[in-house]
């Protein structure tokens, strides 16, 4: 026993001093790290936020079939930064960027947050492409004291139950939550008399859960004559729809309602036109649909009329609407910079930039309780139209359109067309909120 | 001597991390402690009874929910803690009765699918765990033993206290275990499951012994988390999130104690500070995780041991 | 003197192949038994029922007229019954005196012991010790066994066999893979074992001079089937056994 | 508004009848990537786990071939083959060789390392970006199963799988090399007796199983995206499917896509709530059951 007890002592020390050695050197790295960087002691100096550069934290998904979100996110702040510092920052401190990938995944963006926050000493923080991430980084943010606008995840209940139920007042929401993909496509078809049969192909999470719940219900308001015929839930990572897609046409339904987005998004709508679906409904409504990427993956199928103007779509953000100065001047500096079309999540992220200027300018302060005061009610003109913080939710108003996918000459990829636009109100759901029953 | 003197200049400085470690360094350090603790379990199933399992993370989420549950239902840190663990128990308990029957890559195969079944109930059991969102606005609820004592655990500092004396706690009974006549059984089993039978030791008793001490652990690590991060969602249970513990355990070695606790500090930093500088971490460890199986399957621990390295 | 071990037409079949037939034995307590025969006869496979390493599919098993036939290896060596094996079989990443120590706690009924150490175990530790001494390995104690030589790890194996304290011990080829002097040797050592610790041991060998000039008993085997037992002495005159080994000087 | 869990009511033969069939193509396609999984463990004993990102590779060619270079679609198929072929020839040359006396946890260990350098390579190579490969135009259109349009594609996929279950058939049954591989499979050190060169052998094994992952993931580019880790996405399915079956066992790889195939179409239509859980249900009970697997042991 003795000899043995010798080597497993000498195998423990060792490895011990080596744990005790990687374990504080890290420690003490990122210790000295927030000590430096910590913004709470502004250095002295004469500018107005007390600091050189004003270091903004994003995050979005950059790996893996849902990366362009991400990238979008990065493009559209990056733009804005680079125009506002070639302006001489804001109140004479510059905008440095920090951008890291949420992987998906609520614990990465929980991670991501406390990082940028505690350690790399962001003053603001915004991005979140996931509800999942979105609902588990918001309750941290009083303990982090930083606000956070978030600009993809549209699970209503960041907004209803975080801000206007729990009073978590340090998140703010820039894109328009799932209202867009339920509500404004139950407006544009209750004027459809005879689509009466509708069917879901749905994410088999949150997002669409909350979608078709949504949807049903307001469609059922106006038309009570509709019926929700068959429904079909598919999972994270569904590559093949086609049981999906013949399990919802059993039920021979008049349109579909669907919500897989990104690269999900095109594999179900090129399988539905190798299932022949568009023959036989009168109608498609496909919620994020008017997003670039999606657009770029039908793109040939559009061109070659495939879908029989019948698919429509939306999105938080659509680059041929509105027709002002603002989105005509944003979209062609985009494509100068990255020669690409933005999508709705890079206009978000671009305007979320714009909307730090001014609560900063309006505050002329970088403590977060100023902040929020600034942002509550804010008023703003951004490319996608004036937006309007609700202070009872922190839920920035503003009308976003629905339409047909078509092609347009002057447009190298689809565009919406034939818009149908109604105003926030009418598709908003307004305070008081009580949570929506979600059988499923 | 020596090592009792190399414990306790580690207990000292992990003591006193809050005094000279920034806030974001605490952060790291609990989910090392957290990682530590999962991987400890994860071992005495792969380097000392030589079960390969692919579903820790699910026993991980069970005690994760079954905290979060508790502390949103009534706010005391014991309460909840104990009460996740206890049930991460019972679940690794009546599942390992269905697991133990198999071995090799059979048991890796049934272990991955039922911690995907439970993903999938995290997932799907809405009313239950809130789908995907999880379970939100989870409490740091204070320590407190009614009539006794009561600490408020609003400052990460104070949880992190907490968190050290559990990790403390559940490595020094590790420790004991490996070192009793059982661990040396479950060592038995490893090295010749027939040999083992036939000197009168009931293999499938004590494999169900260890898969459900594994459980426990990841049971606790799963516990301690919902206080920190406020928030528990199903990807805890996911296969992928099983793979952590196995890849910090090989990284610092299977053989030997202190494997899994060097693994985990190594990967959670190697993890860490690789993301500052690339999107591409994946495949750095990726390439550590070959050369590690290809050549030292001791793990670190083994490369400075001799120990480790015996096969 | 009375049957320590008993089969009732004991069988064993792999597919169309009678590893083990129509087995009849009755082992005697004390008589130092030897089991021979050509290869692929069923010796091996014998040993891995009697043992509970395998479960029949015919006949039945007695141990002291108590019937064990279904009963698991792990059970049977709580009876008293145990076994070393042809291929080696043991803890190669324990030490040599853990290799040992396991069976004595397996033995004392310890090994659910989970929080108290090793050297706790006073009485254990105490045994270990000493069935190291009688198997010449006090030296290696704290050797890997893997990394013993291949003569140290058959002695390893025969101490592991006998650690758990068994009445009867079953030894397959325990001197395999071995030279002559060591063969002796080994033997010999499980002659003294038998003597001094009352364990009756049935050992299946190849060595036919070995095997004569120890054995008190020879089964022989062939073909899965029991050919002949008795002494020494009636196994040499007997006509059969000499054709089955034609060639090999008996 | 909640949804029963179990949907029959109203689902008439032929709806059930082209649900099955649709099942079927999910079958036929989730056997391109069973067989070769089985194939490498059967004979290598090596449960792969990288084959999924073998899979990811063979429609990452494939878009290359026929995506960007305009290559023919056949040809580009064959071109992405080859190209994992010789993926799969350095994986087993230099690394997969020298763990086959390892125990199984080092194998999987091993293969899983794998998987992350691929998933994180491919991104490095083709961008984080999801790739939309055309789709060829003689894939179009639909003939009409029941009254219902059935794609021509899932018809082929139905097609190849099956071809491909005859051919692997043919190949170890009537060929000398099937027979070589089957001798060495069921014992290494009797065929090296006789003289196989069993190195040589086994790396053709695996690379041949890996044309066949590489063939599911370059069959699947007209309809589906590519992306980095479509493969992971995909290799646990795999792995139910095979453990179903029986490891090693190309029969029961065959059934077990099957199942799993047609579980999942008709989870979709009757039960669409609990659809995930049924097949992992389905595996762990097998494994209770039989733990072999169904024609395993």
């Amino acid at each position: 026993m003795r000899e043995k007890r010798k080597i497993s002592r000498r195998a423990f020390l060792k490895t011990a001093v080596a744990g005790i050695g990687g374990m504080t050197l890290a420690l003490n790295g990122g210790g000295a790290a927030a000590q430096e960087k910590s913004p709470a002691k502004p250095k002295p100096a004469k500018k107005v936020l007390g600091v050189d550069v004003i270091k903004v934290g994003g995050q979005g998904v950059i790996s893996g079939a849902h990366a362009d979100y991400g990238w979008q996110i990065q493009a559209g702040a990056t733009l804005a930064i680079e125009e506002i510092n070639a302006k001489g920052g804001i109140l004479g401190s510059k905008l440095e960027l920090k951008f890291m990938d949420e992987e998906l995944k609520p614990a990465v963006a929980v991670k991501n947050a406390r990082y940028l926050a505690t350690d790399w000493g962001a003053h603001l923080l915004f991005g979140v492409d996931s509800s999942g991430s979105a609902m588990a980084v918001g309750p941290i943010l009083p303990e982090l004291d930083r606000i956070c606008v978030f600009d993809h995840a549209s699970t209503h209940r960041l907004t209803e139950e975080l801000v206007y139920g729990k009073g978590i007042k340090q998140i703010f929401r820039i894109a328009a939550p799932v209202y867009q993909e339920s509500n404004l496509a139950a407006l544009i078809f209750k004027e459809f008399p005879n689509i009466k049969r509708w069917a879901g192909i749905h994410c088999d999470y949150e997002y669409g859960y909350s979608t078709w719940a949504l949807f049903q219900d307001t469609l059922k308001k106006y038309r009570p004559d509709v019926e929700f015929v068959s429904i079909a839930w598919a999972p994270f990572w569904t590559m093949d729809f086609s049981s999906h897609i013949s399990a919802v046409m059993a039920a021979n339904p008049d349109a579909i309602h669907a919500t897989p987005w990104a690269g999900e998004g095109v594999m179900l709508l090129r399988q539905a036109l190798m299932m022949g679906v568009f023959d036989k409904i009168q109608a498609w409504f496909q919620c994020m649909g008017g997003s670039v990427d999606l657009l770029e993956g039908i793109s040939n199928e559009v061109a070659a009329g495939k879908f029989k103007d019948k698919l429509w779509a939306t999105a938080r953000y659509i680059h041929n609407y509105p027709d002002t100065p603002e989105n005509k001047k944003f979209v062609e500096s985009f494509r100068k910079r990255w020669n690409r079309f933005p999508n709705y999540s890079a206009e978000n992220a671009y305007s979320t930039i714009y909307v730090f200027k001014a609560a900063l300018e309006k505050a002329r302060s970088l403590k977060t309780s100023d902040l929020i005061k600034a942002l509550e009610g804010l008023k703003i003109m951004t490319p996608a139209g004036e937006r309007y913080f609700r202070p009872e939710d922190h839920q920035a108003i503003y009308a976003v359109p629905g339409g047909r996918v078509v092609k347009d000459p002057n447009y190298p990829l689809p565009i919406l067309g034939d818009l149908k636009i109604f105003s926030p109100q009418a598709y908003y759901r307004n305070p008081p909120f009580e949570p929506l029953k979600m059988g499923k | 001597m020596k090592t009792r003197l190399a414990v306790l200049i580690l207990l000292f400085l992990l003591a006193l991390l809050p005094f000279y470690a920034g806030k974001y360094a605490l952060y790291v350090a609990i989910h090392i402690l957290l990682l530590s603790i999962f991987s400890l379990g994860f071992n005495l199933l792969f380097g000392y009874t030589g079960l390969l399992s692919f579903g820790q993370a699910g026993f991980y989420a069970v005690g994760a929910y079954g905290c979060g549950k508790i502390l949103l239902a009534y706010p005391s840190l014991l309460a909840g803690i104990v009460g996740g663990v206890l049930l991460a128990g019972a679940v690794s308990l009546l599942l390992g009765i269905l697991c133990i029957r198999h071995t090799r890559i059979y048991f890796s195969m049934l272990t991955l699918s039922f911690g995907m079944m439970i993903f999938s109930l995290a997932w799907k059991w809405r009313d239950m765990t809130g789908g995907d969102d999880g379970l939100v606005g989870i409490p740091r609820a204070p320590l407190e033993v009614p009539g006794l004592f009561k600490i408020n655990m609003a400052a990460m500092e104070n949880y992190y206290y907490v968190v050290l004396g559990f990790a403390v706690l559940a490595i020094y009974l590790f420790h004991r275990i490996i070192h009793s006549p059982m661990g040396l059984a479950m060592q038995g089993i490893r090295d010749s499951e027939t040999r083992t039978a036939c000197i009168g030791i009931s293999v499938q008793k004590y494999r169900l012994v260890a898969f459900t001490i594994a459980g426990l652990y990841a049971g606790l690590a799963g516990a301690l988390l919902p206080p920190l991060e406020s928030t528990v969602t199903p990807p805890l249970a996911h296969w992928s999130h099983s793979a952590e513990p196995v890849l910090a355990t090989l990284l610092g070695g299977i053989y030997a104690f202190s494997g899994p606790i060097v693994g985990s500090v190594l990967f959670y930093l190697l993890k860490d500070i690789i993301v500052r500088f690339t999107e591409y971490w994946l495949i750095c460890l990726g390439i550590i995780v070959v050369i590690l199986v290809m050549g030292f399957r001791g793990g670190v621990v083994g490369i400075f041991v001799r120990e480790g390295s015996r096969r | 003197m009375k049957d320590i071990i008993r089969t009732e037409s004991l069988g064993k079949y792999f597919g169309e192949m009678a590893a083990v037939h129509e087995v009849n034995l009755r082992l005697q307590e004390g008589l130092f038994t030897s089991v021979i025969g050509p290869n692929g006869a069923g010796k091996t496979t014998l040993i891995n029922l009697l043992s509970g390493y395998m479960l029949p599919d015919r006949g039945k098993i007695y141990f002291r007229e108590k019937e064990i036939t279904r009963l698991g290896p792990d059970k049977r060596v709580k009876l008293g019954i145990s076994r070393s094996f042809q291929v080696m079989n043991i803890f190669p990443r324990m030490t040599v005196f853990q290799n040992i120590l396991l069976p004595v706690l397996s033995r004392l009924n310890k090994t659910s012991s989970a929080f108290s150490s090793l050297q706790s175990q006073k009485e254990a530790v105490g045994e270990a010790e000493k069935i190291l001494g009688e198997v010449w390995l006090q030296e290696e104690k704290d050797f890997p066994a893997g990394e013993l030589s291949h003569g140290d790890q058959r002695l390893l194996e025969l101490g592991i066999a006998v650690a758990t304290n068994p009445q009867v011990c079953f030894l397959d080829e325990p001197s395999s893979g071995m030279n002559p002097i060591e063969r002796i040797k080994v033997l010999e050592l499980v002659k003294k074992l038998a003597s001094e610790r009352k364990t009756t041991f049935i050992i299946v060998e190849h060595d036919m001079d070995i095997v004569f000039s120890l054995s008190d008993w020879i089964v022989v085997m062939n073909r899965g089937e029991v050919l002949a037992e008795g002494k020494p002495g009636e196994i040499r005159e007997n006509q059969e056994v000499r054709d089955i080994y034609l060639g090999e000087e008996i | 508004m909640g949804f029963p869990l179990f949907m029959i009511e109203g689902k008439d033969m032929e709806t059930l009848a082209f649900q099955g069939l649709v099942g079927l193509s999910v079958s036929m396609y989730l056997w391109l990537l069973a067989a070769g999984l089985t194939i490498v463990f059967g004979v290598l004993g090596v449960l792969n786990f990288a084959h999924g990102s073998l899979f990811m590779l063979g429609a990452y060619f494939a878009f290359t071939y026929y995506g960007l270079w305009g290559v023919n679609f056949w040809l580009a198929i064959a071109m992405s083959l080859l190209s994992v072929g010789v993926v799969g020839y350095f994986m087993e040359r230099f690394f997969l060789r020298h763990i086959y006396h390892m125990d199984h946890a080092f194998q999987l260990l091993l293969t899983f390392g794998f998987i992350l350098i691929f998933d994180d390579a491919v991104k490095m190579i083709w961008g984080g970006v999801a790739k939309i490969p055309p789709m060829p135009s003689f894939f179009e259109g639909t003939v009409s199963v029941v009254g219902r349009p059935f794609p021509v594609y899932n018809l082929f996929i139905i097609g190849a799988g099956v071809a491909v279950a005859i051919v692997v058939w043919l190949l170890f049954e009537k060929t000398w090399w099937g027979k070589m591989v089957r001798a060495s499979a069921s014992d290494r050190e009797m065929a090296s007796a006789i003289g196989i060169n069993i190195p040589r052998l086994f790396t053709g094994v695996f690379a041949f199983g890996a044309m066949l992952a590489a063939l599911g993931g370059a069959l699947g580019t007209p309809v589906r995206v590519v992306a980095p880790g479509i493969g992971s996405a995909m290799i646990i399915q795999a792995f139910i499917i095979t453990v179903i079956g029986g490891l090693g066992n190309l029969k029961g790889a065959f059934v077990g896509a099957l199942i799993v195939g047609t579980v999942s179409a008709y989870g979709i239509l009757l039960f669409p709530v609990f659809e995930l859980f049924l097949i992992f249900l389905i595996m762990a009970v097998v494994l209770m059951v039989k733990p072999q697997g169904l024609f395993g042991g």
